[in-house]
């Protein structure tokens, strides 16, 4: 039962995999991605990890690839493919297909010397010992307990640098960036005279002037 | 005696109290003039009111050179260490030392240090500069770092100053050089010198390391320490690579001379006068002061290495002394031969040659300051040219220039009765006990010197009137700069013991170990000399009176 | 399964990852594909976790999404500021770090 | 006073006068006239009187106790050196300096009226009290330092000397020639005494001779470092004396005005060498074979120089060519042991040399500064007073009894004969060179004072004096800048002034009457007086063999004569044959009108390669490997390395990311092959 679980899962994460490294349009690849996550999130539950593959659904393949999905629809998905159409594959492009594909392999090959090859015995046997029950490995009481307690500071760096991130995110998106030159010949509105500069609404986070 | 510091940041001090006064008071010291090039060092007219940074840098140098009198009358030849000490830790961890302290190396060194300061300030003294304040602070800063450079007993701090030598003159260069490729010169100026300097922070670094493991545990860059701690042989070539390079550099010395020609041209004649006369010093005298008693296996052991390259010095700069035109260039390739024989005395590796080479030092200095200056003298005179061959038939309308010139053109061909002979004899007698094949190769250099010197002061002074010349006598504020200088030449010419002495000493000491390696070659003076008077004389107060009426008789009775 | 299965999967997916970044050239896939390399990595932290019976992995998973996320928000808000100032959406044209 | 202090005093006047007259050569000119000449001569005067008092007070000492050494202040003493201010008073260094200040004096008072218009009056004065400084000082030395500063002091005083007039290029390109050979001649010296200090370990001259006889260089005869030293010896006294082949300085030296040649290139300098050899005969005694050098390049010297001086026609270079011969005379008299002999050579030579100069000058001055005997002739009866100095002085040259040069120089080669064996070879070249100088020294005499008077001696003889309407080098031809004061609008010579007759008549005496001082058998003056300072030399012995005396004494007498009769008929008699002669020996003329090509073989060994190695130098040396091969070579290498760095900064993030993996899987590749 488990075994086949896997093999479905895995299928579906390395298909998810391909498919974001050889879609044309981001918008493929985007999903594609998503449907990676979930059958990630599988693979997480079979190794008893509920919390982790609860989050792995909520936060990534939720919130996280909403955003992506915003943007790809605000930059609009084809910029690749124009960019391909303006100049064939780019200078470095056509050299570096070949390239990276070699070098991919090769490291995957590595890995896969590293990992299976180390004769770690362990990696043959299914893993520790595990009894179900409320505090059991891997349900969210059992990771809150750690991230509480020994992990508590790694919990906070995380927390803040969320924070950062966030606000890194708006002043970059905002319209009025130090980087750009003055007044790209828009008109002002009133509500824009009203409001404090520089505080970044979603309209403007999305680039439109109100 | 006040503590040596007093006299090593007075100039700097002053130069930062005249900058300070003279933005204070806009009035003085601020007067623009365009296009102050090589050859015009002075517009009429000395500035109508003297720049209160120039008044307070002469002040500077002044001081500093009544210190370094006293230093020097107080200085007692038997002292066998250090006098004068000042001591402070500066860096705990690395165990670097704020130590000064003078001995007979440097004593006499801080005195030709301060005495061309002042002569060359005088000279600036004498014209009009753009900014002048941040120039006579610089000038000042560079004399402090001089001193310093000298004075310093702990490795590390002598590589401070010694770089910080380096700065002041980067600016002065690069700031009121002449064009003409005054860019030029001052980036090969600074390559040369920084790479120099930055092996030499690696050899400085290194010695402390490894002599720290040597010596189990704290590290410590306090020369005498260091001395005490001996580094294994193969560490003290390399460190010595590394040092000589710098040195040679600083000198310069034939191959690394490239900076030289274009340093020369570009430099203002005053800055020049205390390059060519002090800094050059800075570099021979590194390899009296941390070389030699540092390294000595390695000194020995390339000891023939560097006497070729002394040598090569000495013929190649004088060859081609003898062939330029430029009379700035006869004088800077001449330097190239001198500091050549001063190398060759160095490692000559006894007392003879390094006490020659100390000497030397001295005089090169003297000469060799006066001799530019007087080079710029004749460039006014020949419608500021520099060219020998524009030149000519000074003399009569200056028969006092001229025979200031003789005067010191001889003593820079080392014309016996110079104090500058006394110098090369003691060179070429410690080179010839060394190396004989050298020394008598070395000969050359001096018939080549006498052509050279002599061709300048000829070419400028005799023959026919060149065209642009209007000779004019020397003025008296120009006299001024060289008076002293010429006293003091004369001066050592008639007692050049009273450096000798002072110097013996500490010279023995610093030759000592590297001169233990060598084996013996041929006899040794000093065994005989150890009673200078032959049996059968007898010295009554400066009077000896020898009486040996040996007949014929008696010679037979020896035989 | 044996842990080996996942180990192996997590490889792949890595150099999937790998391979995407290094080809190519729309930013936003490549930071989708930075995605596929940190879950890669994610993927073998919990099969070890699951190995040793011991949560660190797990919670080292975790703070590597928070990673995830937080370099996302950055990286799309680069595309979209490069995105106003009209350059085109292309790593291989923005390239004025080149010496 | 003692000895010491008196001999102190000579040095201290001219010294004194030099300065006086430098220090105050503004106001000379708006004293009385000629008062730097007058303020010179006195200094030179007081200075001879001083050595007569030490000479007088050292006759007080016992003969034993004639070597007095007294030192001022230590000048160099130190790590093994003892160098003092000390001067040495023997009965030789006495000789030379009452020789010298003597000879300095006339000369000084000649000068007044020789150089009377000259603008540079006082200069010249200055220079000429100053070189008679560094000749007293380089005889008085005490020590080796002292003695190569005099040395050398005596060698720049010749170049100002003989670039006085400093606008002539001739005269100036002879000065720096002079300089350098004598600089060569310096180095021979230092370098010997470096030999010498290296067994004797003192500079002091007694001292290293007392430590030679004691034995610092062995027993016996044949320690190298001796002979080495010995050797370098003999090059400086050589340069200093012009012998072959360190001579080529002394012709050209005839540039200077010619009381300087008088002085410097006939009377004192010159003979530096002999002193210097006659000084360090305890070590050249030990080193036999540098004494056998010195005689046979003497001997050579006086044979070459006196062919030379048979073809010359520039009356000075004529009389300098025979000093060259003179002084080759006393080099090999002092080598093979005739000390005496050569020193008494020295003085006589020193009167009758200078004197001869002085005529020449004279006649010179006529001429308005034209100086070839070709354009000489009848002077007799226009210069009576000349002309009898001029022949005073030809046959004491040419060794005529009763004259001085009889005495002399016969007594040199008597000497030379008795040491035997192969030194009758240069006993034959002596009596060959004599005969040599009987014919070129009445050659100029028949030439410049017999004969048709030429126009300007017929001017003089009608009264006035002759002046060129534009002064011209005689050398070149170039027209002359008087601005330094040559040969000036009215150059006033030609014996009319007093001094000029005092100086010639003083000297005419001397060359006279100086050879009594020692007649064989009758009186041994100067060997009485000398022997103290030759107390230790096994070859300083009054001669015994009668008969090679009396045999000398005629054969000297005889080739004279003989000389003068050839002379005579040759230009007297049949005024034709020297141009036969001459075109029957072509060849030979040309080599001796090109001084046997010295100067273009120096020239050719030693100028041009030192010259086109500096030129090299300077073009190309500097330039392609100073400059382009370390300085551009390091710049391209730098260059190079930040291109090629620059090269991997594509700036493609992709690229970047490649590297990056690469990176990874080489280093876990490597990991991998570890475990």
């Amino acid at each position: 039962m488990s075994a086949v679980l896997f093999f479905l899962a895995a299928a579906g994460v390395i298909s998810g995999a391909i498919g974001v490294v050889v879609l044309r349009n981001p918008f493929y690849s985007v999903l594609a991605l998503v449907f990676h996550l979930i059958s990630l999130a599988v693979l997480f539950l079979l190794l008893r990890a509920e919390f982790v593959a609860a989050v792995q659904v909520v936060v990534y393949a939720g919130a996280v690839m909403v955003l992506y999905v915003f943007v790809v629809a605000y930059v609009g998905g084809e910029s690749e493919s124009l960019g391909e159409r303006l100049r064939g594959p780019g200078p470095v492009g056509s050299g570096l297909r070949l390239g990276g594909a070699i070098l991919a392999g090769a490291l995957l090959v590595e890995l896969l010397i590293a990992l299976l090859g180390t004769g770690l015995e362990a990696i043959d046997g299914k893993g520790a010992g595990y009894s179900p029950g409320p505090q059991a490995f891997g349900t969210p009481a059992y990771v809150g307990k750690l991230l509480l307690t020994r992990f508590l500071l790694a919990f906070e760096v995380a927390s803040f640098l969320l924070l950062i991130a966030a606000v890194g995110a708006v002043v970059l998106a905002r319209r009025r960036g130090g980087l750009g030159e003055e007044g790209e010949g828009e008109v002002l509105t009133a509500a824009e005279l009203l409001r404090p500069q520089g505080t970044g609404t979603m309209a403007e986070g999305v680039g439109r002037g109100s | 005696m006040p503590p040596l510091s007093i006299m090593l940041w007075l100039p700097a001090a002053c130069g930062l109290l005249g900058t300070a006064l003279s933005l204070l008071g806009r009035r003085a010291g601020i007067v623009r003039v365009s296009g102050l090039g090589r050859g015009q060092t002075s517009t009429e007219g000395a500035p109508s009111v003297l720049s209160v940074s120039g008044a307070l840098a002469l002040l500077g140098s002044l001081g500093a050179l009544g210190l370094a009198i006293g230093y020097i009358a107080d200085y007692s030849p038997g002292s066998h260490h250090l006098t004068h000490v000042t001591d402070i830790v500066w860096i705990a961890e690395l165990g670097i030392h704020y130590k000064l302290g003078i001995d007979g190396l440097n004593v006499l060194l801080l005195g030709l240090t301060a005495l061309l300061f002042t002569a060359a300030t005088i000279a600036a003294n004498l014209r009009k500069w753009e900014r002048s304040r941040l120039f006579y602070f610089n000038f000042m800063l560079a004399e402090s770092a001089v001193l310093g450079a000298l004075l310093a007993q702990d490795l590390a701090l002598f590589v401070a100053f010694f770089d910080l030598m380096l700065i002041p003159f980067y600016f002065l260069i690069g700031g009121w050089g002449a064009e003409p490729g005054r860019v030029r010169a001052t980036l090969k100026l600074v390559i040369y010198t920084f790479v120099g300097s930055l092996l030499m922070l690696a050899a400085a670094i290194a010695t402390g390391v490894l002599a720290a493991q040597q010596g189990g545990g704290h590290i410590t860059f306090v020369l005498s320490t260091l001395q005490s701690l001996p580094l294994s042989r193969g560490s003290q070539e390399w460190i010595f690579l590394c040092f000589a390079a710098a040195f040679l550099v600083k000198m310069p010395a034939f191959p690394l001379h490239g900076w030289m020609p274009d340093g020369y041209k570009a430099m203002p004649i005053e800055v020049l006068m205390v390059f060519s006369g002090v800094l050059s010093k800075v570099g021979a005298y590194g390899f009296l002061r941390i070389v030699l008693p540092l390294y000595p296996q390695a000194a020995a052991h390339f000891q023939t290495l560097m006497l070729l390259i002394a040598l090569a010095s000495i013929l190649y700069g004088s060859a081609v002394a003898f062939t330029q035109t430029d009379a700035r260039l006869i004088v800077g390739y001449s330097s190239v031969a001198q500091l050549g024989f001063i190398t060759l005395g160095i490692f000559s590796l006894n007392a003879q040659g390094a006490q020659g080479a100390l000497l030397q030092m001295l005089n090169h200095g003297l000469v060799v300051a006066p001799l530019l200056f007087i080079v710029a003298l004749l460039a006014q005179r020949a419608g500021g040219s520099e060219d020998v061959r524009e030149m000519g038939g000074i003399a009569f309308r200056a028969p006092v220039l001229a025979t200031i010139f003789l005067v010191v053109a001889l003593a820079t061909l080392a014309m016996p009765g110079s104090s500058n002979f006394v110098g090369e004899f003691l060179i070429l007698l410690g080179v010839f006990k060394a190396k004989l094949a050298i020394a008598v190769i070395a000969f050359a250099g001096v018939v080549m010197a006498s052509v050279y010197a002599l061709r300048l002061f000829i070419r400028a002074m005799h023959n026919r009137v060149g065209e642009r010349v209007d000779s004019r006598e020397i003025r008296l504020r120009d006299a001024a700069v060289l008076v002293p200088l010429l006293a003091v030449i004369v001066f050592m010419a008639l007692y050049p013991q009273l450096a000798l002495r002072r110097s013996e000493r500490s010279v023995k000491g610093t030759v000592a170990g590297a001169q233990a390696l060598l084996k013996p070659t041929g006899a040794e003076p000093g065994a005989l000399a150890s009673n200078p008077l032959p049996t059968g004389c007898q010295r009554d107060g400066a009077l000896v009176k020898c009486t040996r009426g040996l007949t014929p008789v008696a010679i037979r009775t020896q035989e | 399964m044996s842990i080996a299965w996942y180990l192996a999967v997590s490889a792949i997916v890595f150099a999937l990852g790998a391979l995407g970044v290094m080809t190519r050239r729309n930013p936003l896939v490549v930071l989708l594909c930075l995605e596929l390399m940190l879950n890669g990595a994610n993927l073998a932290l919990i099969a070890f976790s699951r190995m040793w019976g011991n949560g660190d992995g797990q919670i080292l998973a975790i703070v590597v999404m928070t990673v995830a996320a937080c370099e996302v928000c950055i990286g799309l808000g680069l595309i979209v500021a490069i995105y106003r100032r009209h350059l085109p959406i292309d790593v291989d044209e923005l390239r004025e770090l080149q010496g | 006073m003692s000895a010491t202090t008196s001999a102190w005093l000579v040095l201290a006047f001219p010294l004194a006068g030099t300065l006086v007259i430098a220090a105050g050569f503004r106001w000379m000119d708006s004293l009385p006239a000629r008062s730097a000449g007058w303020i010179a001569t006195l200094a030179i005067f007081l200075s001879f009187l001083a050595s007569v008092g030490t000479l007088l007070r050292l006759q007080h000492h016992a003969p034993a106790h004639r070597q007095l050494v007294s030192s001022l202040w230590s000048y160099a003493s130190t790590v093994g050196i003892d160098a003092r201010m000390s001067i040495l008073v023997d009965p030789l260094s006495v000789f030379m300096i009452l020789v010298v200040s003597g000879v300095s004096t006339l000369i000084h008072l000649y000068s007044i009226a020789y150089l009377d218009r000259d603008r540079g009056f006082a200069r010249y004065f200055s220079y000429l009290n100053f070189f008679v400084f560094s000749m007293l000082l380089l005889v008085l030395a005490g020590n080796f330092l002292l003695l190569i500063v005099g040395w050398a002091f005596v060698g720049a005083a010749s170049y100002l000397l003989i670039s006085f007039w400093y606008r002539r290029t001739t005269a100036t390109r002879a000065g720096i020639k002079a300089f350098v050979i004598n600089v060569v001649g310096d180095v021979g010296l230092v370098l010997g005494t470096y030999f010498i200090f290296k067994h004797t370990g003192t500079l002091d001259l007694l001292g290293s001779f007392h430590a030679a006889s004691g034995g610092a260089f062995g027993h016996g005869t044949d320690n190298g470092d001796l002979l080495a030293g010995c050797l370098l010896l003999l090059v400086g006294a050589f340069a200093k004396s012009a012998q072959i082949p360190l001579h080529t300085w002394l012709p050209d030296a005839m540039e200077g005005p010619t009381p300087v040649s008088a002085l410097i290139h006939a009377a004192t300098m010159v003979t530096a060498g002999v002193y210097l050899i006659a000084r360090m005969h305890p070590l050249f005694e030990l080193a036999p074979a540098a004494q056998d050098v010195g005689a046979v390049i003497g001997a050579a010297t006086l044979l070459i120089a006196g062919t030379i001086g048979l073809a010359q026609t520039d009356i000075k270079r004529v009389i300098a060519y025979s000093t060259m011969s003179q002084i080759g005379y006393m080099i090999m008299g002092v080598s093979v042991g005739a000390y005496a002999a050569g020193l008494f050579h020295l003085m006589t030579h020193a009167f009758f040399k200078a004197l001869l100069f002085m005529a020449a000058g004279s006649i010179i001055g006529a001429m308005a500064g034209e100086q070839s005997l070709e354009r000489m002739g009848g002077f007799r009866k226009a210069m009576p007073f000349t002309y009898g100095c001029f022949l005073i002085g030809g046959l004491a040259l040419s060794g005529i009894p009763p004259f001085s040069g009889f005495f002399s120089k016969d007594e040199i080669l008597l000497v030379t004969g008795e040491r035997g064996g192969w030194h009758w070879g240069l006993y034959v070249v002596g009596y060959i060179g004599a005969l040599l100088t009987a014919i070129y020294t009445f050659r100029m005499i028949f030439r410049a004072f017999h004969g048709e008077p030429v126009a300007e001696a017929r001017e003089l003889s009608a009264g006035e004096r002759h002046h060129a309407a534009v002064p011209t080098n005689p050398a070149t031809g170039e027209e002359e800048d008087t601005d330094v004061g040559f040969p000036g609008p009215s150059h006033t010579v030609a014996e009319r002034a007093l001094p000029m007759r005092v100086a010639m008549g003083l000297l005419a005496l001397g060359s006279i009457g100086a050879g009594l001082l020692q007649i064989p058998k009758v009186d041994f003056v100067i060997d009485d007086f000398l022997k103290p300072s030759f107390a230790d030399s096994s070859l300083y012995a009054t001669h015994t063999r009668n008969g090679l005396l009396a045999f000398g004494l005629v054969l000297g007498t005889v080739i004279g004569l003989a000389g003068i009769a050839i002379a005579y008929r040759v230009w007297v008699a049949r005024p034709g044959t020297a141009e036969a002669v001459r075109a029957r020996v072509r060849p030979l003329y040309e080599l001796l009108v090109n001084a046997w090509y010295f100067d273009e073989l120096i020239d050719l060994l030693v100028v041009r390669p030192a010259t086109a190695a500096g030129r090299f130098a300077k073009d190309t040396f500097e330039r392609l490997i100073v400059d382009d091969t370390l300085i551009g070579g390091t710049t391209g290498l730098v260059r190079a390395g930040s291109a090629a760095v620059r090269a991997a900064q594509s700036g493609f993030v992709r690229y970047y990311a490649a590297l990056l993996v690469l990176g990874v899987t080489g280093v876990g590749f490597y990991f991998l092959l570890q475990s």
